[in-house]
């Protein structure tokens, strides 16, 4: 488990889970996405972003959530979110997120999923 | 307004300075909490107050670096809105000429900002914008339920 | 100020109504928080704000049913200290000829009220209070630790 | 167990025990007093309000709490309080309060004593 200040990593059987907590605003979106590109570049395709410790977010900190799902379609990837409050999966919703990053209601089913 | 008389007044004045803006999501929590809104709701309400915030911080350029907010608490005689008002004396904005954010075109663009407005847009029930050389106010509202 | 100055500066302005000092201490408490005061710490400056405020809205009598809150954070270059001001423009009181309050004689007496000062300055690092006819300030600080 | 808005009772073996949820302003206060004299008209001499449910009083509602010390020192019982935050232990403190009614950190160490 590697950790940061507010972004800690699980790498579970060929997908990798980065746990966020707290506010995510421009710093702590950056923060994801620095742990996002390490995980790219040790090989991983399947990127899973447990929001379970966050209740608030950003646009600014969802814009860099953005540039990953980005990188990901680029290197043929998947990104998946799970764990949100209500309010941040209807965020996600009404910016069209969902269409290009899969929501799951909590882990196991995000990894069900995922490996399937 | 329909008979809709302002039951509470509250009025927040803030530096426009990082994390200011969460504690303004939580006075507003604080009123939404006072009328009894739901969870869900004030939630929202919590998201749509960082936004217009941050929007205030980040683009007025207004001088004396202070947004002032106004929190109404609406209604017959039982509260049943909550109307707040992010006001700056920046230097406007004109939000007909605004491109709609559009999520394909985001993917590609360099520029992957621009979901603020959408975002309170979607989450509160009304939304108004009054932009012009004087700064601008937004003003948006949420029903207790 | 041995070389404080206020590193942010929040206004809140509130109607003298039920519940509305629940709504003032949210905002010292997202104040405190933003400046990392320690929880206990925090908690005593949301107990001491809704003392100051109820003693506004009860006693005051003033015109305007409003009292204005000033949240300062000082420090010389980090958050030190959070200043509150709690104001009214109503009758005013003279602090000095208060009776200090004592149980035994409360235990006693009818009136068993009269503690809100003495739990501000129990709870708070400083208080002044200023207070004469055109209404009273109290102003309370607490350290970060 | 006999509920209201804020306020539930359980009769403990010869101790009842008040349990208060959210704000104690007055509104509140008044309700544990009436609580509280309902179980003193059926006769217990031992009260116990477990304050666990609540983070913030005022000094209106803990003025109404003293009412309630003054009638149990009148028919001779006793009162007490348990679970309190640190903030409102130091404020029965800084009251004196807590000279004529004694503090206990949780229930079972309250019963314990009360009891003994
Ligand atoms: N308070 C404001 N003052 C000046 N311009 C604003 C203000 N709010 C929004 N704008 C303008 O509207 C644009 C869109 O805002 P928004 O949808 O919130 O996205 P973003 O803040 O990410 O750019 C901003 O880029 C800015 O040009
Ligand atoms: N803001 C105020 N305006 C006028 N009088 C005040 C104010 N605050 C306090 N006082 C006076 O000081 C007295 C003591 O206040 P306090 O110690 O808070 O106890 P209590 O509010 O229970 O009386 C009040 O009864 C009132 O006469």
């Amino acid at each position: 488990m590697t950790a940061s200040s507010n972004v800690t990593v699980e790498r579970r059987d060929g997908v990798a889970v980065i746990y966020t907590q707290g506010y995510i605003n421009n710093q702590a979106g950056e923060e994801v996405a620095r742990v996002a590109y390490t995980l790219i570049d040790e090989g991983y395709k399947t990127l899973l972003i447990n929001l379970g410790g966050t209740t608030i977010v950003n646009s600014i900190g969802i814009s860099i959530l953005i540039v990953i799902i980005e990188k990901m379609i680029e290197i043929d990837g998947r990104l998946a979110f799970c764990s949100l409050t209500p309010t941040i999966e209807k965020t996600f919703h009404i910016m069209g997120l969902a269409q290009y990053a899969p929501i799951y209601s909590d882990e196991t089913a995000a990894l069900a999923t995922l490996r399937g | 307004m329909n008979g809709l008389a302002t039951l509470r007044e509250v009025t927040l004045t803030l530096p426009m300075a990082p994390d200011m803006e969460v504690a303004a999501s939580k006075t507003a929590t604080a009123i939404a909490e006072y009328m009894k809104m739901s969870p869900d709701r004030i939630d929202e309400v919590r998201m749509a107050v960082i936004e217009a915030c941050i929007n205030a911080f980040e683009h007025s350029h207004s001088s004396d670096r202070q947004v002032t907010m106004t929190f109404e608490v609406v209604g017959k005689t039982e509260p049943e809105e909550l109307r707040i008002t992010v006001k700056d004396t920046g230097i406007g904005f004109d939000p007909e000429t605004l491109e709609e954010p559009n999520i394909e075109r985001k993917l590609r663009d360099d520029r992957k900002r621009g979901w603020g407005l959408k975002i309170i847009r979607g989450l509160m029930d009304s939304v108004e914008i009054h932009s012009g050389d004087d700064g601008t106010t937004v003003i948006m509202s949420k029903r207790r339920r």
